[in-house]
């Protein structure tokens, strides 16, 4: 065969690597208030450009501009603004108490606490959320104490998980957050079954799920978007390109042919792309789903534009696969930054009482950090009683695991309690 | 009581179950207005409605996934999987959902599901229409399985499974279906009509899961069988004319150990028979228990007889299903050991 | 919750079931030649409309228009008509011999015969196809003996596969035609792997796969569409969507929003739905995404939309769930009479040249069939020698293989060769 | 000969392979730029290019199914799977595809291919960061499996892994990717460096499947085990100064059958030990074999010390993880049997 007739393979490669300089000017960016706003009951068709651009809200000003603004009283903007620096203040708490040692892991959602903030204010509280691990804003917003987080962080003897779950894998149900998964992309079907249960009810609560665009490869991807297609379920299902999946850039996701917004237009699903770190883009894009979801238009998908400014987790080490200032460039800001701008804007804020609200929170996060320590912390205890590790293994206990739970009761025993 | 095969025994329990509580529900390939590839949900939808029994899309690891997410609502889906052959692309929402929902969530949120698969071989399916993978279930922690091998437990196994609050398998053997097939494929087919197990109440009744049932006793030895294979014991047993005890296990998954250990401390001697593939197939961990807890009751080797280590091969049917020669010959191996 | 607010769940349902009168009417249909046909280079954003519209080249009087006329010489149309004769006698004598219990099951694809055939003349003889059940069209169109297929069909002594398949999952490797799977959609993203690996040794073969539009459900169909995608394989991925999946409208596969090129959108990767009774369209479709492939210009997708005309399979009767006329009102007519309609059009065929084809391959496939039972069938044998059951699990037989074999060998002494 | 850890051991295999075959290449999540999560892929795009060594979309089912298609082409892939326990997405793939391509085809096509997965406990990553899911693969023909436990033999089996040509997995015991830990969680952490199997050849040699090494010589009884147990077994007979022989099984199929039957038939008494959940595990068919073959040289049952049958408890490694404290149990139980 001639060289020049033959085939090759493409391998798609992150434009930058450490030690190149950060380059993002490949994405363009719509201005704000360019997006259209069809009606929520609209036909997915008449919403694909939705899919390929950009719903932004929130200037470089900090001005509320277009069809999108949600006009959200200055109570909720601040509300928000809250629950996004607890988060962020909470997350860096949680990654110093990593690196001592008091838990074994930590995963921050810096960068991209509008996500789950902001969307967590547009749901109803007793909508059900399938969350990956980077909303844990969504349990902030929902102000479900972070002191329970930290317990369950710290396997203390306070964890309502009993010390079997991986730190900040939560199962929260009073507060509509389902048990989190290790295992990616398998919550976002079931949160359409779930959906679906709620329409078979008449209920009128609704699903939400959130899938990284890294994840969003696996087949569960599909069979989310196929399900909620053939019995239009009432969910939201959230793709958050963070543009990185540990050192994967979302080129290889599939991100270099078109948009992730794009995969829902090929269900008959309306796809919709919204600037991630845009608190109140991301809020009227989720009220918009919502209200299309509880009026039976069925499902949407809603595509997170963001940049993840935390390592992947505490086990990570971002610097050995991309620039470290990367994040410095990023286009679309800080969410933190942009939503205390645009109250300072409206004349609802000052630099004052952001002062004051941070020191707050921090005052907060430590005080419960101190009260979640004393309740016992990875590897230093107390925890609770071992034995409980064959608890909820089936409703009720078989003969083999009552007798596995006696032979190291035994064991425990013979050691004089300590680890066999 | 009225005369049933093993489909309609099938289709009873679900129909009773959606009669009885309004959150079962079930879904499956052509389990909606067709009433399923095997008839087992035939009229079903006709009588509930497309609202509680509906055709899925064919993708069986969205069809569990989706049927979690009803379970976590506080549904009872019943899902069918047309083969268990194609259980497969749903084995990561079995294994890392369904079966760890509860603990993870230390209670919280669980997944009351249960699906119904058709397994084993006798129709010429090949291999991806005979498979029995029962066993790779039962090494999964916070699955349950349960195989009937009569139409009277099937109903009563079913009906016990889709309450049960845990995810419970249940695979149906297909040969079975119609009648009391015991291995002679030449042997004219005979339907359940005559079989005192054919007979079955009209109305609810449940079977616990978790316990064996003796199909026959004996006192020489002790058969542990499933599905398709107690009746291929049952036969063999009779053509040997040995005095065999022999245990139709129903739910492998939890086992049934006080019945399995007082028979074999009784005869000393122990067959295992199933159809799946022999290695780390469900009868080595029988085998491995019966050895662990009998030990010094053995009187010979724990012996198991299998379907072969490969894949089922379309024309050889009756040289790989493990009938009651093989069965028989084993029999007699152990009585000599 | 008040019942007015309440949510509905949706089930899909067939428009029409037995007892109903047929009903296409839903169905728009552009009129043959109306499609755009862009460059095979063209950007995947270039021809997003040809998944919503419908590539037509025979209109109703028999003529060739529009642009994607293929412009195919008399001799290849001749050539593609005796193939889809050949298929569609082979099916029914095929399946008459199920009916006569000398094979325990076999698939038709009548109605579908333009699919394979009009394909595999578009491709390369090694471009490798990795069909699905219903395109046996391919191997025929590729020249490969009947006799061979009925010998697999019967698992007779002569059968390449030794009796272990079951009948029509073939296997021929020399025909660029791989192993077929009994699992749906398994084999939809191995074709993209067998490009990659083409594209990989600087190869200048392609692959072609074939999926049914309710196997499109399975989560291979999205790894095939994410990898095909990231990797630009040279890669033809098919869709045929026959309206039904056993007793399943194509409702239920997700057909009731939009169509099933549109899925190809979301990845960026050009999706053409095609009349698939039109022998020209398929053929000239499958050549422009096959220049493409080559090209290195990436995968397709081709929706190949038509009609199963046949029962699923022998073990189907699909009076149970459809109209048993609902063929005839099919609106894209039958691709054997299509064909020889526009070759009778073009003066290059007529009704006793047809009527003579006709008689000759039902003559041939008589011959090849007697000959092909005398080797053996179903039952009554010839057979292989059961004990090669054991080979090709592994290479080389492990030693607990060897021993069953043994086991299996004593055992069919003691039965004096019989069944154990 | 260079020290080398098992991480090191296992790149060094790729490198070697890379090297001496082009039709060999590597893919999977993180494995390219990067290098692997657990660095087992370091710098090896960077010496061989991306077309060789590259990152996969997270998708396991796309990854076996995009190698199986390459296998049939004629190259032969390594896939690494990030961990042990995101490999079910791919089951499907891998068992009625990978494991059945050979069968179906007659030989026509085969995958050559080699899946790579870290598993087992020890580094407090909880239930889906630590399974050993190896067992379920032993059930199913066509696939075999391997688990080394040290850097010499890591090498030498993943070369002939990747030269073979049928699937194999590969399952990698993380925990001893650093170095020998023998259970002893309290203890200073050891690295290869000391150990002789850390003295590793730099270039080709391989080390045949169905092959067990003795890992300790021993006339008292018989302990079965591979990965990081056979470390533990190793410490537990040091404490219980019984004199076992220790066997590494590292292939766990095809078995090596004769390794097994002639040490038992020597001790008179066997312990199988794995990480694994212990119903339906590996060391059912371990027990089942022994049992069977050596069922009258048997002097005490065969027992089995196995993770529990719960899932990962991520705090409670330590009780979960069947250390040299139970193995030591188990050894003198046996030996009073
Ligand atoms: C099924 C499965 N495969 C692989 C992993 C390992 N893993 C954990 S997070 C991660 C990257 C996910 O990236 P993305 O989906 O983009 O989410 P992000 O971390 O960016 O929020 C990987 C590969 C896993 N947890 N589950
Ligand atoms: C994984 C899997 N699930 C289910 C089946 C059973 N099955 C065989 S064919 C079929 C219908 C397929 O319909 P479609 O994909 O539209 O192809 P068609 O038969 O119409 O050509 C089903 C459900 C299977 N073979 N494999
Ligand atoms: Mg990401
Ligand atoms: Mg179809």
């Amino acid at each position: 065969m001639k060289q020049d007739s033959s085939l090759r393979l493409h391998i798609p490669e992150s434009r930058v690597r450490p030690g190149d300089v950060p380059d993002f000017s490949y994405l363009d960016l719509p201005k704000a208030g360019d997006a259209k706003r069809p009606r929520s009951d609209a036909k997915a068709s008449e919403t694909r450009d939705l899919a390929y651009g950009l719903v932004r809200v929130t200037d470089d000003q900090g001005g509320a501009v277009g069809p999108w603004d949600p006009k959200l009283d200055a109570d909720t903007l601040r509300r928000g603004l809250r629950a996004m620096v607890l988060t962020r203040v909470f997350d860096d708490r949680m990654f110093k108490a990593q690196r001592q040692g008091k838990t074994p892991f930590y995963m921050k959602c810096t960068g991209e606490e509008a996500v789950a903030v902001a969307q967590a204010l547009a749901l109803n509280r007793d909508d059900m959320c399938f969350a990956s691990y980077r909303q844990q804003g969504l349990l902030i917003a929902r102000d479900w104490p972070i002191f329970d987080l930290m317990c369950q962080i710290y396997s203390n003897s306070r964890d309502r998980l009993k010390g079997r779950q991986l730190p900040v894998l939560y199962s929260v149900r009073e507060a509509g957050f389902f048990s989190l998964s290790g295992n990616l992309g398998t919550q976002f079907p079931q949160a359409v079954g779930w959906a679906m249960a709620s329409a078979y009810k008449r209920d009128s609560k609704i699903a939400a799920a959130w899938i990284g665009e890294g994840a969003s490869a696996e087949g569960d991807f599909h069979q989310a978007l196929t399900f909620a297609a053939v019995y239009r379920a009432p969910v939201i299902l959230n793709l958050v390109n963070n543009q990185w999946a540990i050192s994967s850039s979302q080129g290889v996701a599939g991100g270099e042919e078109t948009t992730f917004a794009s995969r829902a237009v090929g269900f008959g699903i309306p796809g919709i792309r919204v600037d991630g770190n845009d608190f109140l883009a991301v809020h009227a894009v989720t009220r918009w789903a919502a209200e299309r979801a509880r009026g039976n238009h069925g499902p949407t998908l809603i595509e997170l534009f963001t940049y993840r400014a935390a390592p992947h987790s505490t086990s990570d080490d971002p610097s050995r696969y991309r620039p470290g200032d990367e994040y410095q460039h990023w286009p679309l800001g800080d969410p933190v930054q942009r939503l205390k701008a645009h109250l300072m804007r409206i004349g609802e804020w000052d630099e004052a009482r952001h002062a004051a609200l941070t020191a707050e929170i921090e005052a907060q996060v430590d005080a419960d950090n101190r009260k979640a320590q004393k309740l016992g912390v990875h590897g230093g205890g107390p925890h609770h009683d071992p034995g409980s590790m064959f608890e909820d293994v089936y409703k009720e206990m078989p003969w083999h695991l009552r007798e596995q739970q006696a032979e190291l009761a035994r064991l425990r025993a013979s050691a004089g309690n300590g680890k066999p | 009581m009225t005369a049933m095969n093993m489909v309609q025994a099938l289709n009873s329990a679900m129909d009773v179950m959606l009669a009885r509580d309004p959150d079962v529900l079930i879904f499956g390939e052509d389990v909606g207005f067709f009433g399923g590839v095997f008839r087992v949900t035939d009229g079903l939808q006709q009588r509930y409605g497309e609202q509680r029994v509906f055709d899925a899309p064919i993708a069986e690891s969205g069809q569990i996934a989706v049927a979690i997410g009803m379970g976590a609502y506080g549904l009872r889906p019943v899902v069918e999987c047309q083969f268990a052959d194609y259980i497969y692309p749903a084995f990561d929402q079995l294994v890392s959902e369904a079966a760890r929902l509860r603990y993870r969530s230390a209670g919280e949120f669980n997944a009351p599901i249960t699906v119904r698969a058709p397994y084993g071989g006798g129709i010429f399916g090949g291999q991806t229409h005979s498979q029995s993978p029962e066993g790779l279930f039962t090494h999964v922690c916070g699955l349950k399985t349960v195989i009937p091998s009569n139409p009277y437990d099937a109903k009563g196994l079913l009906i016990s499974a889709i309450e049960d609050d845990d995810p419970v398998l249940f695979f149906e053997p297909k040969r079975l279906y119609a009648g009391p097939f015991d291995g002679h494929h030449d042997k004219p087919v005979e339907t359940w009509a005559k079989h005192p197990a054919g007979e079955v109440p009209v109305g609810y009744y449940s079977i616990p899961l978790g316990q064996a049932a003796v199909a026959r006793q004996g006192e020489a030895l002790t058969i542990l069988a499933y599905g398709t294979m107690v009746l291929v014991a049952l036969a063999a047993t009779a053509e040997t004319g040995v005095d065999a005890e022999i245990l139709d296990l129903r739910t492998l998954m939890p086992i049934d150990i006080e019945a399995i250990t007082a028979s074999v401390e009784k005869t000393g001697r122990c067959l295992i028979v199933h159809e799946a593939t022999r290695t780390s197939g469900y009868g080595a961990e029988l085998s491995a228990l019966v050895q662990e807890r009998c030990f010094y009751h053995l009187e010979a080797p724990v012996l198991r007889v299998t379907g072969w280590d490969t894949p089922y091969p379309r024309e050889f049917e009756w040289e790989y299903f493990p009938g009651p020669l093989r069965v028989a010959k084993a029999i007699r191996q152990i009585m000599a050991g």
